[in-house]
């Protein structure tokens, strides 16, 4: 079920800046890998050439071993493929059931002359996956926010409530775009449970940029980090860690020696 | 002398109340931080400083009662707020949004000086200074709000997650400027933090904030020393 | 009830009055543009005849022809120059009104056009050129007032027939039926007249901010007669100004509504045109030659007081309207029962009546088939002031 | 060729009238980030007082600069006491209201000086001069001119000055703009009190070529907005540049494309946007706006 | 995630939203509703069923509206070019003696092809854009109206009577339009409803809110304005075959611009993204010229303009937002006696009108 991810060559320009050189990497099926470097290293806007939202100016990208680059996101979000943003983007009027339900979306059948004459087989999946959706928010602690707008809830809550809207869609590959930022600590290691869950029951290969270095060391089986653009390696996350050039260019000094 | 001083606050959106009383004072040149579980009150905390959310119960900056001021009076006390979030005027440039940050000053060598400052401080904002800020990283927007936070010269600044999606060095850098900032210019600081390794390098003291509520209050060695701050917040 | 075309009115009782008429009073209906883009024209249209008739009750009302002395009432309604909104407005009166008069519009008064005829409801002395209204076949109940748009061009193609010179016409026309009717007319006039040549022929949209580019298109053209069959008062002065700054210097047509001597000629400076034409039945209070002219006088002061409109009107409709009150007066007097079809047939029979404010050679006469009211146009010339009668081209 | 040339200065002249408006349009969308459809209205408005107080023997140069005072104020109060409850709402609404709000200052305008055409006084002189076989009134080119004139001093407040930087800065995001201390409220009047200071100068240019009305500018508003798309909401010179093209072409349109005519020649301006819109989404000149993921 | 219990007496089921999800109301009502439609062309005057059957032409083109615009957040300012279209196809074919069912379909199909296409090309844009394209169509669809005289009786317009009430069914004339107006708006009235639940729902709203997010959602931001256009279409072209069941008249006036301009006013005030809101709009569109006119017609426009921003300065949300905001009024004013909420600037009251506070949300141009 777990997809595969392969990067080949992948650049990306905007104007005269470089924002990606030619960046290789290979996800496994089932892997949880993780993507780091300094900040406008390129790490969201891998994601974005990876989801279809960017598209790399030269390289592939192969989910599987189809080449997708260029391929419109909605696409690949039909092929299995889900995300979550750097940023929650949530529908903030609507509730927060009916915002993870719009991960569903590829799930329900029907066309839009079915869905207006309210076919039985319509309304039947919207209530099944309502359920599933209450199910998993329940399973993520939101259970009891199902009900509210999503603009009643925190900056923090609305991570939780964007990965339960990605979980939806049952993907095969999920990019989590820094889900632990603005949690507090007790709270990551709940993340990283519920991360390592998705590999174990659900068979989801997951790529995760990340800054909190401990969610990265703790989850990843492999990290490229990036700087500038390009890949300055790649290896474990310990390997990472001890790496003297992420350090210099990421971890910084200072930090490296706290850690230690 | 206290510069900041918060007393029984209560704040609320529309009918849902969500600050139920919290009490909390910044020293002159101090640094006070916040923490708390998401959702605990500490953006609206600081909101209700800024005059972005309706608010009862004292709020009194250098003397003055700032409660029911609007942001901008607010700003204009000398309280610089970097929300949470992306806090940057998006279709603005880079160095647009550092002027708007400085309108309120009039010294135009100062202001030369600390956009020179900032831009040393984060040399990507320097390599994007013509961008719209929009078009910048997570990571990078972060650094103008903090930016446009130092650009206005405060005495008071409220920064919310300041290291929110920061590299861990560059976040390091962040709070050795504040530092810096505290030091050198005398600025007062009150900081909503989850990263409260980082934080404790900067306050002296901080309150941790339950449902809208101050559950402990105490100086950073004390609080560091506590067995469920070091679960909740600090690891390990 | 039965699904007729009737509506719900169903026929009343031969001779019982019809809805909007008592003994002491009788309620006429307008709809009409009041706002947006036609609505100087269209106040012009209530206002005359609300000022008729207030001056008329003033004097203690109009002898009809039963015997019985009424007070006339105005209902005007709002229509925007929008079908829809006009269909709605009749709807909302055709209960209350005696007869729906007096509306400016061809499309707002085509959208009820079928429904008066179902509910027999006269939609009379209305202010269109549309020759529809006049076909008494196709329309029993309605009858148009002005000379329909055919006629008007017809006045000055004839006049232009006269001519022994070769002349080289210009056309500008608005783009629907009432520039259509215009240049119909002119052409059936001069058809066979060997001298006279079109050479250029071009359209605007009322809804045009200018007509710049057509006036330079035209004036290339080189002619010496300009048919400029324009409804629209801003368009027409800066189409005076345009074509002398491109010193392009013919004679003009005006149509009868664009042609105010004050509101359109001073300020387009028509001064600078060997001749500037147009047609009309009646006397422009602006023009010196009218200005002691006791129907005139009547006329603006009435204007003034039981019309509410204080300034002298840009728009020749006031007149018109004003005349559409004392035609629907005779009609009154020689209606011998308080109903619809009596009306309609006094109206009908109206011959050779000289309205106030009507010039000499024209005159209201109702009884031929397919034409209006009033068909009879005169072409005029404009004398630096106001008009002169002509009779032939020179 | 003669009547070429002269088609394109008749288009250019036509292409201020949109320009005027236009200008009018980008000053609030900057300073607001609305479109404002009652901005024709109130320049006609504004024309009333003006073409009122000349009927009093007030000079019309005179005349025009107390209609600009009186504009900054009904601009100012609009936004403050009308505009201020939608800013922060749904923009549709807001597009609405000032729907509403051009409909009630036509109303209005109907109501006090009524539908007739009044001749407003140019403040060029009427005369003509001629070169190259190619006849150009007078008004037309202190009207470009002006509209360049205005369009220059625009763009230089938006880009060089503290006060368009401020003004921009809270049409994009007022509370973040607040926390800078820049006065939110104030700047929203002042953003309106300009445009309609806009809208004065831009309706005593045109009223005297198009006779006052109170819809003396309906008409040309589609024009302006086409405008003020095309050219790329945030430029000055960018708008300017789009109404002089779409005059221009439109009538080159009408004249030499038969198919055309002077009866589609409004599809013009709309077939140039959409085009230019597939290409550059932004406009002409407009900055591109990054919507980042 | 978090322990934080949300306050626990601010559950968001209001006390009028818990008795409106009670079983038996939610069969009882529509049943109602039924009912009322049934009987309501019997009871009327003749000229209140002849601006009922108006109010529910302006209602469905309204509606469609609503889909791309309201629901999908696309600006259209055509929309009165469909119906403008519908009533042509119509006319033209009543004045061909088809079929009228026929006819009906064409009136449907004709208006929405041509959304199609124009969609297909408009859609690549978005914002204002989408919105100048769009206007084009009113504009260019006058002069065209005018060009294709053949088929449309040029500025003279085209007339269609096809409603005589059957014989035998002892219904007039108003009474028979009514019922077919109720009936063809009521389907399309309730098929909307349902695509706006659900499924459909759920995309072009967040079409509306969040391209990028739609996009990774398996929602093809492109492919749903394309539908939601073409539906709009297809909806002004069934309000077209309606104008010319009740008003039987069409010229190109009919679809001037001016008038798509008051639709897109009738939406927001009627309440944007809403069914109710369709109908209510519908109606204000219809009845406040009528009440303009009744009070003096001299003055409409200027009553007019009143009457419209004395509506949303109110109820900004839009009239169907009526209920809400006096449910949160009346709330209000209880939290205002508790000790909790002590005034403070009218600047910083969020939750105040619909401008709930975001202050993180940057305002996109917007027509
Ligand atoms: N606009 C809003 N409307 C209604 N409720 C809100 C709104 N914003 C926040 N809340 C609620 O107020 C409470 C406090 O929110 P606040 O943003 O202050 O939390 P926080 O401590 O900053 O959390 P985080 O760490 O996630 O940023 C939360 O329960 C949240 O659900
Ligand atoms: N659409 C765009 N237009 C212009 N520049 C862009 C665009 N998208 C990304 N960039 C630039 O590309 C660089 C990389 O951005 P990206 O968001 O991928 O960084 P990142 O690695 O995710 O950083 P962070 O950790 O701060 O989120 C940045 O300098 C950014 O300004
Ligand atoms: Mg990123
Ligand atoms: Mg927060």
């Amino acid at each position: 079920m777990a997809a595969e991810l392969t990067l080949q060559d992948v650049s990306l320009q905007f104007g005269g800046i470089k924002v990606l050189q030619d960046v290789s990497f290979a996800v496994e099926p089932g892997q949880i890998f993780g993507l780091v470097g300094p900040n406008g290293a390129g790490k969201t806007s891998l994601f974005n050439c990876i989801s279809g939202h960017y598209k790399p100016t030269a390289g592939t990208v192969r989910i599987d071993g189809t080449e997708v680059q260029g391929a419109r996101p909605a696409t690949l979000a039909k092929h299995g493929l889900a995300r979550t943003f750097q940023h929650p983007a949530l529908q903030l009027h609507e509730t927060v059931l009916e915002n993870v339900l719009l991960g569903a979306h590829t799930r329900l059948p029907g066309g839009a002359l079915e869905w207006a004459v309210r076919l039985p087989r319509t309304w039947r999946a919207e209530k099944a996956l309502r359920a599933e959706a209450l199910e998993l928010l329940e399973r993520n602690d939101l259970g009891w926010a199902a009900h509210l707008p999503a603009d009643e809830l925190s900056h923090g809550l609305h991570k939780g409530v964007e990965l339960c809207r990605a979980l939806l869609m049952k993907p095969r590959l999920l990019l989590l775009d820094e889900p632990a930022a603005g949690l507090p600590h007790a709270e990551v290691e709940t993340l990283i449970a519920t991360v390592r869950r998705l590999r174990t029951d659900d068979d989801i290969t997951v790529v995760i940029v990340e800054h909190h270095m401990g969610l990265i060391a703790a989850l990843t089986d492999r990290v490229v980090v990036l700087d500038h653009g390009a890949k300055l390696m790649e290896g474990t996350a310990a390997e990472a860690q001890s790496d003297p050039r992420v350090i210099e260019a990421y971890i910084g000094k200072d930090a490296a020696d706290d850690a230690a | 002398m206290t510069l900041l001083e918060l007393e029984d606050v209560t704040a609320s959106y529309g009918p849902v109340q969500v600050l139920d009383g919290v009490t909390l004072s910044v020293p002159e040149n101090g640094a006070v931080g916040i923490l708390g579980a998401n959702g605990a009150g500490k953006t609206t905390t600081l909101r209700a400083i800024s005059g972005t959310v309706r608010a009862g119960g004292r709020i009194v900056f250098d003397g003055k009662d700032i409660r029911g001021m609007r942001p901008d009076q607010v700003a204009a006390q000398g309280i610089a707020h970097v929300p949470e979030g992306r806090g940057t005027l998006g279709d603005l440039t880079v160095r647009e949004n550092l002027m708007v940050g400085a309108y309120l000053r009039k010294d135009r060598k100062g202001i030369d000086e600390d956009v020179d400052y900032c831009l040393d401080l984060f040399p990507n904002l320097r390599e994007r200074i013509t961008s719209n800020a929009s078009a910048l990283s997570g990571g990078e927007q972060q650094m103008l709000a903090v930016s446009r936070g130092i650009m206005s010269k405060p005495r008071l600044m409220l920064l919310d997650e300041a290291s929110l999606g920061l590299a861990p060095s560059t976040a390091k850098n962040v709070y050795d400027a504040i530092r810096r900032l505290r030091v050198e210019s005398g600025i007062a600081m009150l900081v909503v933090e989850q990263n409260a390794n980082l934080a404790f390098t900067l306050v002296d003291t901080a309150t941790v904030l339950e449902t809208g509520r101050n559950a402990l209050t105490g100086s950073s060695a004390e609080l560091k020393g506590m067995d469920e701050i070091r679960r909740a917040y600090l690891g390990g | 009830g039965g699904g007729n075309d009737a509506g719900r009115g169903g026929d009343a009782a031969e001779g019982a009055p019809s809805p909007g008429i008592t003994d002491t009073s009788v309620t006429l209906g307008i709809t009409t543009p009041l706002s947006g883009a036609t609505a100087g024209p269209g106040t012009c249209t209530v206002a005359g005849v609300t000022a008729y008739m207030g001056m008329k009750n003033a004097e203690g009302g109009i002898e009809f022809g039963d015997g019985k002395t009424r007070t006339v009432e105005i209902e005007a309604l709002d229509d925007t120059y929008d079908p829809q909104q006009a269909k709605a407005n009749y709807d909302q009166l055709k209960d209350d009104v005696f007869a729906m008069t007096a509306g400016l519009g061809t499309p707002t008064n085509r959208a009820w056009l079928d429904a008066a005829i179902a509910d027999e409801v006269p939609q009379v002395l209305i202010m269109t050129g549309d020759p529809i209204f006049s076909e008494t076949e196709q329309s029993p109940w309605q009858l148009g007032f002005v000379p329909i748009y055919q006629n008007e061009g017809e006045a000055f193609g004839e006049l232009l027939a006269t001519s022994t010179e070769e002349h080289k016409v210009a056309i500008l026309a608005q783009n629907d039926d009432y520039g259509e009717g215009y240049v119909e007319g002119f052409k059936s006039a001069i058809e066979g007249s060997d001298n006279i040549e079109i050479v250029d022929e071009l359209t605007y949209e009322a809804t045009d901010t200018s007509v710049d580019a057509q006036l330079t298109e035209l004036a290339n053209s080189e002619a010496d007669i300009f048919f400029n069959a324009m409804s629209v008062t801003p368009l027409m002065i800066s189409a005076l100004q345009k074509a002398q700054q491109l010193g392009w210097t013919p004679s003009w047509f005006l149509p009868s509504n664009t042609s105010s001597p004050t509101a359109i000629l001073e300020p387009g400076g028509a001064a600078a045109y060997p001749g500037i034409y147009s047609v009309s039945f009646s006397k422009a209070p602006q023009s010196p030659a009218f200005a002691e002219d006791e129907d005139v006088q009547t006329y603006l002061s009435a204007l003034k007081d039981y019309g509410n409109y204080p300034d002298p009107p840009a728009f020749p409709h006031c007149q018109w309207s004003w005349m559409v009150g004392a035609t629907l007066e005779q009609a009154f007097q020689n209606m011998e029962e308080p109903t619809r079809d009596s009306f309609m047939e006094a109206l009908r029979s109206i011959e050779g009546y000289e309205a106030p404010l009507m010039l000499p050679d024209t005159s209201v006469s109702t009884g031929e088939d397919g034409q209006p009211a009033v068909s009879t146009v005169v072409v005029q010339k404009f004398n630096g002031r106001g008009y002169d009668t002509v009779e032939t081209f020179e | 060729m003669g009547e070429f040339v002269q088609l394109v200065v008749d288009g250019l002249s036509t292409g201020s009238v949109y320009a005027a408006i236009a200008l009018a349009i980008v000053l609030v969308h900057s300073a607001t980030g609305l479109v404002n459809f009652a901005q024709g209205g109130m320049a006609v408005l504004a024309a009333y007082v003006a073409w009122v107080l000349t009927n009093q023997s007030v000079p019309l140069v005179v005349a025009v600069l107390a209609s600009i005072v009186f504009s900054f104020v009904l601009g100012a109060v609009v936004e403050r006491y009308l505009m201020r409850r939608f800013e922060r709402g749904d923009p549709d609404t807001a597009v609405v209201v000032t729907i509403g709000l051009l409909t009630l200052i036509t109303g209005i305008a109907g109501w006090l000086w009524s539908y007739n055409n009044q001749q407003f006084p140019s403040l060029f002189p009427l005369d003509t001069v001629s070169f190259l076989g190619v006849s150009i009134s007078i008004r037309s080119i202190g009207t470009t001119l002006s509209i360049v004139a205005v369009m220059i001093v625009l763009q230089l407040l938006f880009v060089r000055t503290k006060l368009g930087l401020a003004l921009r800065a809270v049409a994009i995001n007022p509370q973040s703009a607040a926390f800078s201390g820049l006065p939110v409220e104030r700047l929203l009047m002042v953003g309106w009190g300009l445009a309609a200071v806009l809208g004065a100068v831009a309706g005593a240019l045109v009223a005297p070529q198009l006779t006052l009305t109170p819809g003396m500018l309906d008409n040309a508003l589609v024009y302006a907005l086409a405008a003020v798309i095309l050219g790329g909401l945030t430029s000055p010179v960018g708008v300017v540049i789009a109404a002089w093209m779409i005059g221009v072409l439109e009538n080159l349109a009408a004249v030499y494309v038969p198919f055309i005519g002077h009866d589609l020649k409004i599809a013009v301006p709309f077939i140039l946007l959409f085009v230019v819109l597939v290409v550059r989404p932004q406009g002409l000149f407009g900055r591109k706006t990054v919507v980042r993921v | 995630m978090a322990r934080v219990m949300t306050a626990p007496a601010s559950s968001p089921s209001s006390p009028s939203s818990s008795w409106r999800r009670r079983p038996w109301v939610r069969w009882a009502t529509p049943l109602l509703i039924v009912a009322v439609l049934a009987v309501l062309p019997l009871v009327g005057t003749e000229f209140q069923n002849e601006t009922l059957a108006r109010i529910g032409v302006f209602a469905v083109a309204v509606l469609g509206l609503n889909v791309v615009m309201g629901y999908t957040g696309q600006v259209s300012l055509g929309q009165i070019f469909f119906l403008g279209f519908g009533a042509y196809v119509t006319a033209y074919g009543v004045s061909q003696d088809w079929n009228i069912v026929l006819v009906f379909v064409l009136a449907c199909l004709l208006p929405a092809a041509a959304g199609l296409l124009v969609a297909l090309a408009a859609a690549r844009l978005g914002g204002l854009a989408i919105a100048m394209v769009t206007i084009a169509l009113p504009i260019v669809g006058v002069p065209l109206a005018k060009r294709l005289n053949e088929y449309t009786g040029g500025s003279q317009g085209l007339s269609a009577r096809f409603a005589e009430s059957p014989e035998g069914s002892g219904l007039y004339d108003d009474q028979w339009t009514l019922y077919l107006v109720i009936a063809i708006g009521g389907v399309v009235f309730l098929l909307t409803h349902f695509l706006v639940r659900g499924k459909y729902g759920r995309a072009f709203a967040i079409v509306k809110g969040n391209e990028n997010v739609a996009a990774s959602m398996g929602i093809s931001p492109y492919r749903y304005k394309v539908l939601a256009f073409t539906i709009a279409s297809a909806i002004g072209g069934v309000s077209g075959f309606l104008y010319m069941l009740v008003i039987q008249y069409t010229s190109p006036e009919t679809m001037s611009f001016g008038h798509s301009i008051e639709l897109l006013a009738a939406m927001v005030i009627g309440g944007a993204a809403s069914i109710v809101g369709s109908l209510l709009g519908g109606a204000f569109y219809v009845l406040v010229p009528q009440l303009t006119n009744q009070v003096d017609a001299s003055l409409t426009a200027l009553l007019q303009g009143a009457i419209l921003l004395v509506v949303l300065f109110v109820l900004p949300g839009g009239l169907a937002s009526l209920p809400r905001a006096l449910t949160r009024g009346r709330r209000r004013l209880r939290a205002g006696r508790g000790p909790a909420a002590p005034p403070t600037t009218p600047s910083s009251t969020p939750g105040s009108g619909t401008a709930a506070e975001q202050p993180e949300t940057e305002r996109q141009g917007h027509a």
